[in-house]
């Protein structure tokens, strides 16, 4: 019975990191899918959010900046909201140019928000992390709390993927399909190409650093380890790739398939006999790259590849469906 | 004034010599494959895990089995971009971007596969620094990382300006659409770039080896610095990639000496940011970079 | 209309445009001729603002507008087509119109979460404009199609209708008879001329074939070298000796 | 239909009692494989496979039970410190956890799975203080005393050999800057002057410039606060290639013997003193710990090897005691076996603890890292070793009294 009731609480865990990644996935979605930008900073973005708010709503301490204890709403916000700006600001460099100077550019953003991180010791506490940072629901009994938390994860995704569904249909998602098919068309067309990317790159920053916040607060501590490239860039690209970029499906799929293979692949090496079990974990990383290569060989569109939908047939007479 | 130079000065222009070598890299491939290699210093990587192990067989100086690390690292590089890159030459050069990204990973996990994480020296000991002028300390192995960049430099200095495939690359670089009317066989410049970005990263690889040790990660931590030299010195351009990565090395060194009072200028738990702001100045004011590249 | 005065572009070492000066009067058919690599297309790419002018000044209903970025001139009235089609082609055909409209509410990502009826509301207007205009064009019948499945002539047709759907003043053709075939010729020449007339859009039109300019445009500014060679009626042109020489024999000019 | 119902069942349950069958007791064995401090890892955990395989050749657990080590990688992030957690608690259903190896990993997994679940756990290489401050329902121990015992313990040592100004760097990571802080404080607070107080990066190239403006105003000596392997090496060939510090004290991080490999014992002897919540060598417990490890072909002084030896070992004593793998019971019981009244039990006397327990008899474990008895917040004082490089060209280790 103990058993399975671990396998619940190891659901529930599996699903609450698998939604925090597909609130990850999505916004790089945004990005990749619907805009062509190619982010590898998240890492960066999700630190700025996982340290605003919690420094925002952390009890006072010695060790770093704090005692401010706001509502998570605030701080939720707040962190999306800071996150928006430097957005901006890097948006504001890069976007104009190539994309694969938004990857550097990016890459370093991320790096350097490490630096500071390790380094405004009076701020973050360095290295050493924000330790007791509050969680939603846990004065709830057990897995009342934890289920409490996973809902607030699961409703968050499935009200991004929602939004996201709709901005995808709307004409704004019609304007981002059409940037991407053929930019000079599209200035042609008197769209703000610059506005538009802007936008995109700015809304996908904002849900990571909504994701940040939910990991600093479902860990309890953050610290500059927490946003190392390894599973906080790199791991989200590969469930985009996989699940399918530009579908929303397909992020949210891609995220929680790579999240439980990522996870549950250590529960097989953890069988293994000790020296191969530290080895094994080597193994994972080379297997996320190779699932990456081998998606974008063999597989380009992911498991769900990008479906836009088509204005409805019209109602002047002359118009027959496509054979 | 003299501390400046042993303390400063020296130490930017070898860090510089080393993120210049990687850079020429960098930048041929971005100028003739048109994408980011982001595998790159993990080539680099590569390149000193074989020295090292060669080392161990042989006893030899590390720069003595230099050439055959060199050797084996291009064998890879190539069966790489046979099954990796290639199919993605006609395609968006973010899907080249994204698949270099990928072989980062698989490169450096089959590192730590099979070297381990543990730190590995090439070449033990200390070597005390000749002292010249009772002032200018210049340690043998230093003298000779510097020389030997010099060298190789001038050797692609030698290739891209003397020789047919030299002159196909720079072609290239410059328009590939061009070089591909003119009847350039664009799969071989494609092969000679990865030889010469391969031999030049392992090179930079060995003497960032000589020079402190060996580990796992010490490419990928070269890997940005490397990238702002690129731009920096202007896309596809080799020569603006050896000032560019001359001068991010010198900056990075430079900017914690203690220009005013006695405190360092720039703390430097900063330092490897350094190279990272450099290359935002670059692309906000001058994106084509020192050398006119491209953008 | 459109007042265009000592305009220069340099690309490099190559002055593609030289010291152009034209005018376009409201309600005209101007057409554009010159032999290859006359400046034409580089002087409709500076009117559309994607080449910024090296020096000179382009105005427009009375205002300067040289160096603007595209889409400040699409919402100032000036459309333009291309010689290649450019079309979003995964995209349908009725969607590459309702891609153009300006000022949809829809484009902004909020208002489709807290304003659906507005944005709803817009979309059925332009849906029906849009579908206006593949009727115009007599393409209804592709309206489910991907774009890049249309033929070249029904690219043309398409860039055509991308111009009806912008509220457009002043319509830069380049080259709409490119690589079409006589009757789709003749038929684009019409819908040209309907729209100036229903419409009352202005246009300048870059084209190769003679009898279209001839039958279409009035007056016709011939370019050479970068630089504005002749302007007039057709009839002028024809018989200026210059014109003949810059088309190295006028072979091409019947 | 109901065949298949059945078979179904039967299948689940065979295949739930395939992975926890009776005659295994798991305990969570969750250590930094990856990351960045990948390289010290391997000697701890060959520790506590150690004190598992003592205590599986003496009889075993409770009723000659398994006692299986479940390793999971926390990788020294917290993320995967909390995920490495949850797989060990609730697939694995590990009774109770050693590790995890980083501070952060630690801080992590404790907060969000093992407090919550009621399962214990006994870190063997976190030390930050703020580990201490956690409400931990008594659920959270370590036996890697905390940063503030050591820095204070290095700081005096310092000043008792005749330092009086020194300057510091410390690496930009948990452990470092930890450390590096306390050590400054204490310095200053025991009259000791420290001339400049600077941050580095891990992993750069060279740090001649950092050094450089280090050895102004006069320092004695420098203390470095680093990885050997990330930055500690570099920092030292660099000052005595540049003649810029030539005697140098360190924390735990450095202690490894390629530091004298790669900078030569000769040009160190003397010059290097480098302290480590460590052991005493000469102390029978230790002993009995360092032939067992050796034989094995691991260093019995990489840091933290005996320190992973001593938790898991204390783990199987708590179950011992327990009576039965209860998560609960054992974490009640584990304090009682770190310390007295009751008999002392050495590493390596599996045995003889097992006897004494089932004749009801209170048991003291006295530990290879020393006496580790935990105090109120589950916390060790430690002791303090300083090494010197000995006259072998090895490490030599002095007791900090």
């Amino acid at each position: 019975m103990e058993q399975f009731y671990g396998y619940f609480l190891y659901l529930i865990s599996l699903a609450t990191m698998g939604g925090i990644y597909a609130i990850l996935t999505l916004g790089l979605n945004i990005q990749w899918g619907f805009t062509g930008l190619f982010n590898v900073g998240i890492a960066g973005f999700f630190a700025i959010g996982a340290y605003v708010s919690a420094i925002l709503t952390t009890a006072p301490s010695i060790r770093h900046l704090g005692g401010y204890q706001m509502p998570y709403a605030v701080s939720f916000i707040a962190a999306m909201l800071v996150s928006a700006c430097i957005a901006w600001a890097v948006g504001k460099v890069c976007l104009r140019l190539r994309t694969d100077y938004l990857a550097i550019a990016t890459i370093g953003i991320a790096e350097i928000f490490r630096l500071i991180l390790k380094n405004e010791t009076w701020a973050t506490n360095g290295p050493r992390g924000v330790s007791m940072i509050p969680k939603p629901f846990e004065t709830l009994p057990e897995p009342w709390n934890q289920l409490c938390f996973l809902a607030l994860v699961i409703l968050t995704v499935f009200v991004i993927y929602l939004a996201l569904e709709v901005a995808h249909k709307s004409p704004w998602g019609r304007v981002m399909t059409a940037i991407r098919e053929n930019e000079i068309a599209a200035k042609a067309a008197g769209k703000n190409v610059e506005r538009f990317r802007m936008q995109g790159f700015i809304f996908g920053c904002m849900l990571m650093a909504l994701a940040g916040a939910y990991t600093a607060h479902y860990l309890k501590f953050i610290d500059p380890n927490a946003t190392e490239p390894l599973t906080t860039t790199f791991l989200v690209w590969v469930m985009l790739i996989v699940g399918g970029s530009a579908n929303n499906r397909g992020a949210v799929l891609g995220a929680f398939a790579m999240w439980t293979v990522w996870s549950a692949s250590e529960i097989l090496a953890s069988r293994l006999p000790d020296e191969l079990a530290i080895r094994t974990a080597y193994i994972r990383i080379f297997l996320i790259g190779f699932v990456l290569q081998i998606f974008l060989q063999k597989y380009p569109k992911g498991f769900l590849s990008e479906t836009r939908p088509h204005p409805r047939a019209a109602r002047t007479p002359g118009y027959s469906e496509p054979e | 004034m003299i501390e400046f130079a042993n303390f400063y000065l020296i130490p930017g222009i070898l860090l510089g010599s080393i993120y210049a070598l990687g850079a020429i890299g960098i930048t041929l491939t971005f100028g003739i494959l048109r994408f980011a290699n982001f595998a790159h210093g993990e080539s680099m990587t590569l390149g000193a895990y074989i020295s090292f192990t060669l080392v161990q067989m042989t006893g030899l100086h590390p720069l003595m089995v230099m050439p055959i690390s060199m050797v084996l690292t291009i064998v890879v590089l190539l069966f790489i971009d046979r099954y990796f890159y290639r199919p993605f030459r006609k395609s968006h050069a973010i899907m080249l971007v994204m698949a270099s990204f990928g072989m980062m990973l698989m490169i450096r996990s089959v590192i730590q596969f099979f070297w381990g994480v543990q730190v590995k020296t090439i070449l033990p000991g200390i070597q005390m620094p000749i002292v010249f002028f009772d002032t200018l300390r210049l340690s043998p192995k230093h003298i000779m990382i510097i020389i030997s960049a010099i060298v190789l430099m001038l050797a692609v200095h030698f290739l891209l300006s003397r020789t047919k495939i030299g002159k196909a690359m720079r072609a290239m670089a410059d328009s590939p659409e061009l070089a591909r009317l003119t009847g350039i066989d664009t799969e071989h410049v494609i092969r000679t770039t990865w030889v010469v970005g391969g031999a030049l990263g392992v090179a930079s690889g060995v003497f960032l080896a000589i020079d402190t040790h060996v580990e796992t990660m010490m490419g990928f931590n070269l890997l940005l610095p490397m990238f702002a030299s690129a731009i920096l010195g202007g896309i596809g351009r080799p020569y603006g990639a050896m000032a560019g990565g001359l001068i991010i090395g010198l900056t990075e060194e430079l900017s914690s000496y203690p220009w005013i009072g006695t405190e360092p200028l720039l703390n430097p738990g900063y330092k490897a940011g350094i190279a990272f702001i450099i290359m935002v100045g670059m692309l906000i004011w001058r994106p084509t970079g020192l050398f006119k590249g491209k953008v | 209309m459109l007042t265009i005065k000592n305009l220069n572009k340099n690309f490099g070492g190559l002055q593609a445009v030289r010291n152009c000066s034209f005018e376009i009067q409201e309600g005209s058919i101007t057409g554009l001729i010159g032999p290859n690599g006359a400046g034409k297309t580089t002087t409709f790419n500076m009117i559309a603002g994607e080449e910024r002018p090296t020096s000179g000044r382009i105005m427009f209903e009375g205002q300067e507008i040289s160096g603007l970025p595209t889409y400040e001139m699409f919402h100032r009235g000036i459309v333009r087509t291309f010689q290649i089609p450019h079309e979003f082609s995964k995209m349908t055909v009725l969607e590459n119109l309702m891609v153009v409209p300006p000022e949809q509410p829809g484009e902004s990502i909020i208002k489709n979460w807290i304003a659906r009826g507005a944005v709803m509301r817009r979309e059925k207007e332009i849906q029906e404009r849009a579908e206006e205009s593949l009727e115009f064009l007599s393409i209804s019948h592709l309206w489910n199609q991907e774009a890049g499945n249309l033929s070249g002539g029904q690219k043309k047709l398409l860039e055509l209708g991308r111009t009806m759907m912008a509220d457009a003043k002043l319509v830069l053709l380049d080259e709409p008879g490119a690589g079409v075939n006589p009757t789709l010729l003749m038929k684009i020449r019409d819908m040209i001329a309907r729209l100036r007339s229903d419409r009352g859009y202005t246009f300048c039109v870059i084209e190769h074939d003679m009898d279209m300019i001839a039958s279409l445009c009035d007056p016709v500014i011939v370019m050479a070298e970068g630089t504005v060679l002749t302007q007039g009626n057709m009839n002028d042109i024809r018989s200026n000796p210059e014109v003949l020489e810059a088309y190295l024999g006028g072979g091409e000019v019947q | 239909m109901k065949y298949l119902a059945k078979f179904s069942l039967a299948a689940a349950f065979s295949l739930a009692s395939m992975t926890a069958s009776a005659a295994d007791i798991k305990v969570g064995s969750v250590a930094g494989v990856t990351g960045p401090i990948a390289e010290l890892v391997a000697p701890i955990l060959a520790g506590r496979n150690l004190a598992a395989e003592h205590v599986n050749a003496q009889g075993g657990l409770l009723q000659g039970d398994t006692m299986k080590m479940v390793v999971a990688d926390s990788a020294c992030d917290p993320k995967a410190g909390v995920d490495a957690g949850g797989k060990v608690v609730n697939i694995e259903q590990v009774v109770a956890i050693v590790g995890a190896s980083c501070s952060g990993a630690t801080n992590g997994m404790v907060q969000s799975v093992t407090i919550p679940a009621g399962v214990v756990s006994v870190s063997d290489s976190a030390t930050a203080p703020s580990i201490t401050d956690l409400k931990d329902n008594d659920l959270v121990y370590r036996v890697a005393p905390s940063d503030s015992y050591q820095g204070r313990a290095l700081a005096s040592h310092v000043l008792a050999s005749g330092i009086k100004k020194v300057a510091v760097t410390y690496a930009t990571d948990d452990y470092n800057a930890g450390l590096a802080e306390v050590f400054a404080r204490e310095f200053k607070n025991m009259g000791g002057t420290v001339t400049a107080n600077q941050a580095h990066e891990p992993k750069k190239a060279s740090y001649r410039g950092e050094l450089a403006t280090l050895a102004k105003g006069g320092p004695e000596a420098l203390a470095l606060f680093a990885y050997y392997g990330s930055s500690g090496i570099t920092i030292i060939r660099n000052s005595i290639e540049n003649g810029l510090f030539g005697k140098f004290y360190a924390a735990d991080g450095m202690f490894d013997k390629s530091v004298i490999e790669q900078i030569g014992a000769d040009v160190l002897r003397g010059n290097i003193d480098i302290s480590q919540s460590s052991s005493d060598y000469d102390d029978v417990s230790y002993k009995l710990f360092a032939a067992a490890i050796s034989a094995k072909g691991v260093n019995p002084k990489a840091p933290y090897a005996a320190h992973g030896y001593d938790a898991t070992f204390l783990m199987a004593l708590a179950i011992e005691k327990a009576g039965s793998a209860d998560r609960g019971k054992i974490a009640a019981a584990l304090r009682s076996v770190s310390k007295g009244p009751g008999e002392v039990i050495r590493p390596g006397e599996w045995a003889k603890a097992k006897k004494l327990i089932s004749e009801g008899k209170d048991v003291n474990y006295e530990g290879a890292t020393g006496i580790v008895d935990f105090d109120e917040n589950g916390d060790v004082s430690g002791i303090y070793g300083i090494n010197t490089i000995g006259a072998d060209g090895n490490w030599q280790t002095k007791l900090l009294k």
